[in-house]
């Protein structure tokens, strides 16, 4: 194993362990009442944010969905500025106005997560055109699940992309389920591959929950996306180890399911890889524990972190015709 | 009488409706497993994966399928989830829905009733609170229903079901766990009819939906102050009970309307200018709105709570308007 | 040449010629100023529609676009009716409301044109739904555009009704252009055929102006779709001969381009075959006399019928909650 | 000082700003062939088929494709045809585009133009005739602009492709053959101002967009009857110009506001609200709205005729508040 090589896959591992640590952090903190809300975690999927995004640049752009904790943490997402908007405070990326579904930090080229399924598909698309027009070579990667395959959005921005042969990486991330329907029994004909290819846009399976894969095939997609192929579209295939939100059980999977499922998890079977080409064990819980660490600290100063200021609720609403907390005592009252 | 939730109010309701008419259907993601809420529970496995259909994540097909089922003859239940993928299909809920009857020459009845629970619940954000009910009282062909108590919901429901307009029925998520009593056999309750919750003779309050609560609490708290507020509840925004709201304005010569939604273009300018046209400036002495301002709903609860309708703001508004 | 084919092909004849004497007359009625409003001819393209139509039993369903006479026409809806809807009169099958754009004959099953592109997609899959939920063995045709195929509801529209198996034929007229823009410069990919087979819905070209081979082609698929295979879609490459309105030159075409189309445009290839076949001409040129004299007399009855009376202008909007002309002197102003 | 129609003053305006910025850029259906206005001629020769994009049927990623390239720093132009296709785009427009700036904490300027040339025009009926513009005026985030004349066009699309709010245009399509002067360097207008058409004393008629060339028909009427009207096109509906609306009730003491949009719902709703909230209603003698019925719009144009607000009835309207 090369120097060069394993050090992208402990630098993959450390991403994965970062981003579970970051969810288990949130997840007991949302048990715990600390963090309002919804809270979609994916748990069981990192292999597919850490493969592809330590293939893209800081100018590089992202688009994220319902559950892109990993997405934009694998992008560099600041992990205060994360874990402070979840809990709906101030020094939050979004200033506590967005929350776990709304995650963005355009500092790192984090276009948003996005509580519309499909709803970052136009929007990547868009972003490619516009970096494309402002002679930027950077590219965007869109991150969506299985279930968005079935809205329009789909078929519209990948047959947009390969018209204009816009630098964009799609990417499926497909843990086989939309919300508490497996989506098998809403997805009709052979799959996004061919439904991709159909429009213009080639496209390529990988395993993901084996992240050294990912990297493989995200590293390949990615340079031919950079230059100037056109768009390409990964199928990650991994599966989702929690329920839809931080309170569904799931409890309608079947036996056994879940649990066969853990045999193929992405951190052990990364962790098994390195320690087989020599890495020592102890280098590797160090990574563990640092990730688990940082999370924790996040947390307990997420939690003292201060709320944000009722005034600023009226903040970034528009500037023309934007209005006060003066102008709205109790609606028009001030006036009657 | 049984004291059921609102959401629970919902699913009797429907299961009554589905057992008495075999072209009632529901479609929507998720409905087989008894949908988001639980509002469908137990419905497939009474009624078939024929009659409770789970679907892609495709809304606008879920708003069009349900138009050209109704075209030929069922009478589906199209479950949105969540109001605000309804902008998702806007195309086929009001260029087609609305005007398929009228463009038609009344060829058509598309007699759906699409269900959209809306409005600010536990920190959704806003991608997930909008109550935009205003909206479809500005588009001819449809009927708004928004309903606030497990009776109200459960009567209007029944008659949606068996209305041959399309209705669009806001179910009041932020109200799915109140309880209250429904009767055994839920009688449909005729739209345009607003129910009053309290009476008064200092000024009108009227409001809807989400923020039925708030003023019912707020009334109280006006009470024992010494204030008698006249309440409506409108239970359905079109048609709508102007003639019951006029009366009351006529008498009290104050009228505050409370809305979740956001005051700027909301059903409380029409009211206000309804009534102010209908009796004339002249015969009242103070009207006003309370909604949210015009802001999207932020994530943190400091933020919502300070933007979201509630008693004390009620009990302000109300207090102001009566030394005009 | 069998009798029952020969009377097949002299049915598609009477049917094209119905459709083209119907829009020729409407386009000369438009350009005389008596017909209000947008006016869609789908000139060239009548072999599609009869074709298809051919094959559906009254109780079937059609859902169609901007571009329906024909459709309407060859499903069976009633000339007076169509025309005086064209021209605003209340004898009109909408009364008047809804004119070229929103043609719709239910007693025949036409469940109406319609105005948004890719609109009645989501229509038909519903009817078709519908119909097995109540136990019909009626199917649903559904006519679109080539341009049609890059909104979002072709794909949710093909997906749905392979997933549930529903008794619905897609038909995509491809006449090669959308409104002032080629289909190609904005289509990427193989093309319409792989899009509906990666969405599960088995698909076949045709020469959509050969009316026999269109025909033959959708005899195949209707009897495919009612035996409860599943939908179908079919692809009818055709040919616009005439601008995307009837006040639009398509001056952008290229030279020779229209006059090469006439070669190939499908009312005279079929009445060579037929005249080959041993059919006398002057039996077709009855038929086309014939036809012509149906919509020529079509034009003057509606010409003469009578205007709505505006009092029916609020009328059918719905039950609940409708309003009247006495309640609606000038807005609200009976009150003020 | 050149003559010219409102498309054509529309389409300078765009020219010359498309001229000053390279980052302002055009997307939608056939707008390289100039648009389906001719809004856009000579657009592709100028700017090349990177900044003039021909787009699929794909509405939906028009607007969103939009929001995106303005969040890397470019400023679409965003044309939608014909307004009733938007519903097509409207989680796009009104979950994405209006929100994101909010939801991201302020982190992200969509700096975009929607155009979308409305109204009843032609015999179009119910899909391609509606004035939803009230719907936007409820919406957080955006810019609502409804101008009527060929300058107020030009330098309203001039303020709202420089603005870095979204702003929603409304292009109103029967008026786009209507003449007037435009400057040779169109200044933006800004945001929020009224235009007064007429100066007058007896009372206040408000109006914007479609209407204008009827009410102005109407308040010539009037006058000949010697009845002086002090007329106001508002402009832009948000912000919209409360101030001189309310300056001008409070001296008239009687408000009619008229617009194409159905009454019910539309924004005359709001202003009628707005200034009684405001002055009071003892400062008001008389106030009422005059728009369509809700009733779609139909094709015949004895139907469409009957029910579209125009001179006649703006006069008749206006008596009849005289006499209140
Ligand atoms: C347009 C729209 N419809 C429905 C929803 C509700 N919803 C949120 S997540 C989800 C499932 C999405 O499944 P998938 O895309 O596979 O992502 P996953 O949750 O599996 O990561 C649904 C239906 C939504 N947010 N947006
Ligand atoms: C959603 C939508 N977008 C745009 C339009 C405007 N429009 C009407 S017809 C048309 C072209 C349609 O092309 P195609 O589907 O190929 O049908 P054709 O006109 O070629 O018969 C367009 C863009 C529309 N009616 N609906
Ligand atoms: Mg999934
Ligand atoms: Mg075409």
């Amino acid at each position: 194993m090369s120097g060069d090589n394993r050090a992208r896959l402990v630098a993959l591992y450390g991403t994965m362990c970062r981003i579970r640590a970051f969810e288990e952090t949130a997840l007991a903190a949302h048990r715990a009442g600390e963090i309002p809300g919804p809270l979609h975690v994916s748990i069981g999927q990192e292999a597919v944010a850490a493969g592809v995004c330590l293939n893209l640049r800081t100018d590089d752009r992202i688009t994220s969905n319902h559950r892109g904790h990993g997405h934009a943490l694998a992008k560099g997402a600041g992990v205060a500025g994360m874990m402070e908007e979840l809990f709906g405070r101030a020094g939050g990326h979004c200033r506590g106005k967005g929350g776990s579904m709304h995650i963005a930090d355009f500092s790192v080229g984090m276009l948003g997560a996005n509580g519309v399924v499909a709803g970052g598909i136009p929007i990547a698309v868009g972003a490619a055109q516009g970096l494309r027009m402002l002679g930027s070579s950077a590219i965007v990667c869109c991150f969506f699940g299985d279930g968005a395959i079935n809205r329009g959005p789909f078929l519209e921005g990948l047959n947009w992309a390969a018209l204009y042969r816009l630098p964009v990486l799609f990417v499926c991330e497909d843990n086989g389920v939309a919300a508490f329907t497996r989506a098998e029994s809403v997805t009709a004909g052979p799959g996004v591959l061919a439904r991709s290819e159909a429009l213009g846009v080639p496209a390529l399976s990988v395993d993901g929950n084996d992240a050294a894969a990912v990297d493989d095939a995200a590293a390949r997609l990615v340079a031919e996306v950079r230059g100037g192929s056109g768009p390409r579209l990964l199928h990650a295939i991994t599966y989702r180890l929690m329920g839809h939100t931080s309170t569904d059980p799931a409890a309608w999977r079947e036996t056994g399911e879940v649990e066969a499922a853990r045999s193929h998890e992405p951190l052990p079977r990364l962790r098994a890889r390195l320690l087989a080409e020599g890495m020592p064990a102890r280098a590797l819980d160090a990574i563990e524990g640092d990730a688990r660490a940082e999370m924790s600290q996040a947390r307990g100063s997420a939690l003292s972190a201060p709320w944000p200021d009722p005034a600023t609720a009226w903040d970034d609403v528009q500037d023309n015709g934007a209005m006060t907390d003066d102008a709205w005592p109790f609606g028009a009252q001030e006036t009657v | 009488m049984a004291q059921v939730t609102l959401v629970e109010a919902c699913r009797l309701a429907a299961l009554q409706e589905m057992r008495r008419d075999p072209r009632v259907w529901v479609l929507g993601e998720d409905v087989a497993r008894g949908g988001l809420f639980g509002q469908y529970r137990g419905f497939l496995e009474e009624f078939g994966d024929q009659r409770v259909v789970s679907t892609p994540i495709s809304e606008s097909t879920i708003m069009g399928a349900g138009l050209g089922a109704a075209l030929v003859g069922t009478r589906p239940i199209i479950e949105m989830r969540i109001f605000d993928f309804v902008m998702c299909a806007m195309d086929e809920l009001v260029n087609q829905i609305a005007k398929i009857r009228y463009m038609f020459g009344g060829q058509a009845r598309p007699a759906v009733v699409v269900r959209m629970p809306h409005g600010i619940w536990r920190n959704s954000a806003a991608q997930h609170s909008q109550t935009l009910e205003s909206w479809f009282t500005h588009i001819p062909g449809v009927v708004v229903a928004v309903p606030a108590t497990p009776a109200d919901a459960a009567g209007l429901l029944v008659a949606a079901i068996r209305s041959d307009d399309p209705v669009l029925f806001f179910d009041p998520k932020n109200l799915f766990p109140v309880k209250g009593e429904v009767a055994e056999t839920i009688a449909p309750i005729p739209f345009g009819q607003a129910r009053r919750m309290r009476e008064g003779s200092d000024l009108t309050i009227v409001t809807w939906s989400a923020t039925v609560p708030a003023v019912e609490e707020a009334a109280g708290i006006l009470a024992a102050r010494g204030i008698s507020a006249d309440v409506l509840d409108l239970r359905t925004l079109w048609p709508w009970d102007e003639a019951s709201v006029c009366a009351s304005v006529a008498r009290t010569r104050r009228l505050l309307v409370v809305h979740e939604a956001v005051t700027t273009g909301g059903f409380g300018a029409e009211v206000l200018a309804r009534v102010v046209e209908r009796l004339g400036p002249g015969a009242v002495r103070a009207a006003g709105r309370l909604g949210q301002p015009r802001v999207p709903v932020p994530f943190a609860p400091p933020l919502e709570d300070a933007l979201k309708p509630d008693a004390p703001k009620v009990v302000a508004a109300a207090e102001a308007l009566l030394k005009a």
